[in-house]
């Protein structure tokens, strides 16, 4: 099954949940704090492929849930059923504070080249704006653990420096003040260590604290991803992807989300 | 029987406009969305939702809930709120933005707790005070006081060192739950995903429960570990089966995915929304109606198959 | 099998001199008894007890606990804890004096809050910080930054005016907790009074879980709704039968009153007491050893009965 | 079954229980917060003649308890036995500080004439002294409810003034200071409304806030009142209790409390 398969026969986001599954393997045995979509599928795809004992937490109070299908609720009972305890979501939340978990999950409406995530508003929120879905536990996990942040690549979408700090990256806001700063100096602890596309894998120069492309999916022109972000971005690292195997797509398609409930293909 | 249990109609019409008001459940489980309803048909006015705004999207198109102070107003995979958004774009709701833990933390007065002190949200525009609502918030609040001067402080931290970010906690007016099982005294059992719903009741000055079933509350106390909100917190008690469609109640019934897409695309100007509201919840009367307007067939197909909890999505019907 | 399964021995050695530990249960209820007498076995020093100590009287007569922060040091209808009232007699306990609700807060550090306000024990001399010995606990603490630096603080309330008592989290080094039922990867599952165990293994930096019995993991999760501690939180777990005696450990046996009786009679001496210890901690070896000593029909005397949880007390042996 | 019974076929521990009892008539339908002893004896006395209704509840996470035999343990299976719901103990006794509680009753070894009581020290805290249980829940009862105070008649127990506040009455201490000050100043609602001994019930006066005697059980005199109380007491308003009723006795020993475990005869 080690076979390769070409990039016309699995879509972006197939590939863009490949990677991530591939990049959990170093953390079989602990703990992710995942919401629901691509990282509840990438999370179930390492877990049948590289990461067997992967303990998957949700902020629903849920632990080391089991997954018998891919949720659409992050709150309904495919969560919750046979997971270790089900109790209130402060309970798992919190865990973010506490330094439970090993690896989380962020996703947004912008994220910028230092990581900063919006989800709250795109525009002025004193002026013109137009509203998201807010933060749910996104500031939570981002402010503690190491997160890989999902995004679609598009301009408007990878950009210099957010709208709004809903999830704070490598450069964010000193509290009660408009001032920028950097995160060691709030003395928060984690970061994002990667954004994920539909095209490569950023991750961030730990100088300069700006995003890099490191991994460009196999098939992608780096012309692609220069016309599609929103900043200069340096491409002097990127190399391409390991091929996707076979077995990852068919384990995807056939075992993970046979029903092809988050659409990937 | 205890004179707990009322009507749907009596016990919505202890929610005063203006009250501060928690709705159990998350997002699209185990919504109360019966009393939802309800409180559309009494045209209450000037709530001020908790935490999670998502199916009460019509309690705001409908001009009920006009305030939140929580994490996320959206669909969840269902995409934006129809209502949310144009109400929010059109001035008519007013959103104050915490973090989720935070978003939760308000309800840590169940514990007699005033504020607490945290780094959550350190690093974020959540503490930057310039965005804040509350005194939006406060006006249309019928209990000022219960609305805090101001979103977060800051304070030197004179137990560990450093600085933290205070937080101060909330009491809901009102507490509206809808639960799987309810003694007739007021226990109640949960199942499935909780949300803060225990905490939350403890917190609320008044606590009304909706409930798929009424059980003898004998049958309850036989596993007092397992119970989630005693009958000392619990005011008053409905029977309303199906009382959470179309979210899902583990255990009992599956998401009624088809009847939220369709919400959202009829929900999406003010005008069709309002076609959908007299068609669904004007028009019906109640919630036996509504319930048969849904019909036995569909709601069949939702209800839960036993070890599971939920409709496996491959089980087709018998 | 889980590799988080190992002896008693083992578990108890995790445990480091000056440790802040967190006991589970509560006074004279589900107390882990094994690992307090393994505790003493290995010779502990200068652990630092919370909350409430009670039937932990003898590790404070062996010297194992030097320090307590809680609300209450007392064998409750039992009386006067005869160890806990020397040693600190003779200046070789230290105890901090807190109310309940604030010997509990404490652990709100499992929410991540590092403080918390509040008007508990306004009006009493608790708030009187000259009282307060935490300088002298820091000293034999081995995390000497999870002390916190003063006892109480006061604030003005930013958010709804007056002044509140802020009260600083704790987090304990280890917790050591017995429950009824754990899985075979940690899940716990407990009957009864709860205490705030589930609290502090979400406090604790490493949890050692002690039960009566080792269940299929499956089994417990087939209700997650009943669990009391996920699996995520337990480092390390031991079976341990009647591990709990001679403390009451509901639907599994009941207290054992003659036999603590006795012990508050023979501990009454520092000489007697230690008498007491060789004859049921040193010379028994181990807990088997001690259960041999106790004899089968006086444990079958305990054992709880179906249905109720406990031995009625006009239940003969059959 | 209303038949008078003599004061010598009954101990002053068992009148002191009915008194008690008699008082929690008018709480039929509230909720009490009790601990183990006395109080738990008389609030299920009281379930049975005079209070059908009364919620019993527990600093044990346990609401509306049922005790189906006297408990020694507060916190063992006789507490959880079909209460409504086993929570933590915050859940129940955090409910002191939302209000929850109509009536809620104190113990310790020493009560003053202000309701201000002791179960901390015996002596000077930062000298000599000799340490007592420690406050468990009382100090979050006596805060914010109105409370019964339990204590044997003896002098040295019945006192001018506690050596130290735990539960504070009505002149009590102000906080972070050595000050005394009326309780309304903290803002502190509820109190104690009573102190019942084996001797007589004693009330406060609204002005003074002073302990007086209001009822003095059958066949105690004054004078032993007099000799066994620490400070100059009251007992202008004091009449004698009505006398204890065949029925309290018999309910009493035989159901409820039949193995005498808290030996109160």
């Amino acid at each position: 099954m080690t076979e390769a398969v070409k990039a016309e026969e699995y879509t972006p986001l197939e590939a863009a949940v490949v990677y991530v599954a591939r990049e959990l393997k170093k953390y079989d045995g602990r703990s992710v704090i995942t919401g629901i979509g691509l990282p509840v599928v990438a999370s179930l795809l390492a877990k049948r492929l590289y990461a067997p004992k992967l303990k998957i937490n949700i902020e629903s109070g849920s632990f080391d849930i089991q997954l018998p299908e891919i949720p659409i609720s992050l709150f309904g009972p495919r969560i919750s059923y046979k997971c270790s305890a089900q109790l209130n979501n402060l309970h798992s939340l919190a865990g973010t504070a506490r330094g439970d978990y090993d690896i989380g999950f962020i996703g947004g409406a912008q994220v910028d080249k230092y990581g900063n995530v919006n989800s709250t508003v795109i525009g002025d929120y004193l002026g013109g704006h137009k509203r998201l879905a807010g933060s749910g536990g996104a500031v939570d996990i981002g402010c503690f653990t190491n997160t890989i942040i999902i995004m679609p690549h598009r301009k408007e979408r990878i950009v210099n420096f957010v709208d709004y700090i809903t999830t704070p990256g490598w450069k964010c806001r000193k509290p009660f003040s408009d001032e920028i700063v950097d995160r060691q100096e709030l003395g928060l602890p984690g970061g994002p260590i990667m954004i994920v596309t539909n095209l490569c894998i950023m991750r961030f120069d730990k100088e300069s604290k700006e995003a890099y492309v490191d991994t460009i999916f196999p098939g992608v022109s780096k012309e692609t991803i220069i016309s599609n972000t929103g900043f200069d971005i340096d491409l002097s690292r990127a190399r391409t992807g390991e091929p996707i195997q076979k077995i990852e797509i068919e384990t995807l398609r056939k075992e993970v989300d046979p029903l092809n409930i988050y659409r990937l293909r | 029987m205890s004179d707990k249990i009322v009507s749907l109609e009596e016990a919505v019409r202890e929610i005063q406009n203006g009250d501060i008001v928690f709705i159990g459940g998350v997002l699209d489980s185990r919504v109360p969305m019966a009393a939802i309803y309800e409180m559309i048909r009494q045209g209450k006015k000037d709530l001020i939702g908790l935490s999670i705004l998502a199916l009460e999207d019509p309690a705001v198109g409908a001009g009920c809930i006009s305030a939140f102070i929580g994490c996320y107003a959206w669909l969840g995979a269902f995409g934006k709120a129809p209502c949310i958004a144009r109400k929010y774009e059109n001035g008519e709701l007013i959103i104050e933005d915490l973090g989720h833990n935070d978003s939760l933390l308000i309800y840590m007065s169940a514990f007699g707790l005033s504020s607490v002190a945290s780094n959550y949200s350190i690093g974020s525009d959540l503490l930057n005070l310039k965005y804040s609502k509350l005194d939006k918030i406060r006006e249309i609040a019928r209990n000022k006081e219960k609305i805090p001067k101001v979103k977060y402080a800051k304070i030197e931290d004179p137990f560990f060192g450093g600085e933290r970010v205070l937080l101060p906690t909330i009491k809901p007016d009102v507490a509206v739950i809808h639960v799987q099982q309810v003694g007739t005294e007021g226990t109640c059992r949960i199942f499935g995903v909780e949300g803060v719903d225990t905490l939350a009741a403890f917190a609320a000055d008044k606590v009304i429960v909706t409930a798929e079933e009424i059980v003898p509350e004998d049958y309850l106390r036989e596993d007092p570990n397992r119970n989630s909100i005693p009958c000392t917190q619990v005011d008053m008690i409905v029977e309303v089966p199906w009382g959470a469609h179309p979210s899902v109640v583990s255990h009992y019934y599956d998401l009624d995915i088809e009847f939220i897409i369709d919400y959202v695309k009829r929900a999406s100007t003010q005008e069709d929304f309002e076609e959908w509201l007299e068609e669904w919840v004007f028009s019906v009367e109640n919630h036996e109606g509504y319930l048969n307007k849904l019909g036995i067939e569909r709601l069949e197909s939702l209800r839960a198959v036993k070890g599971y909890g939920f409709r496996p999505r491959t089980w087709l019907r018998r």
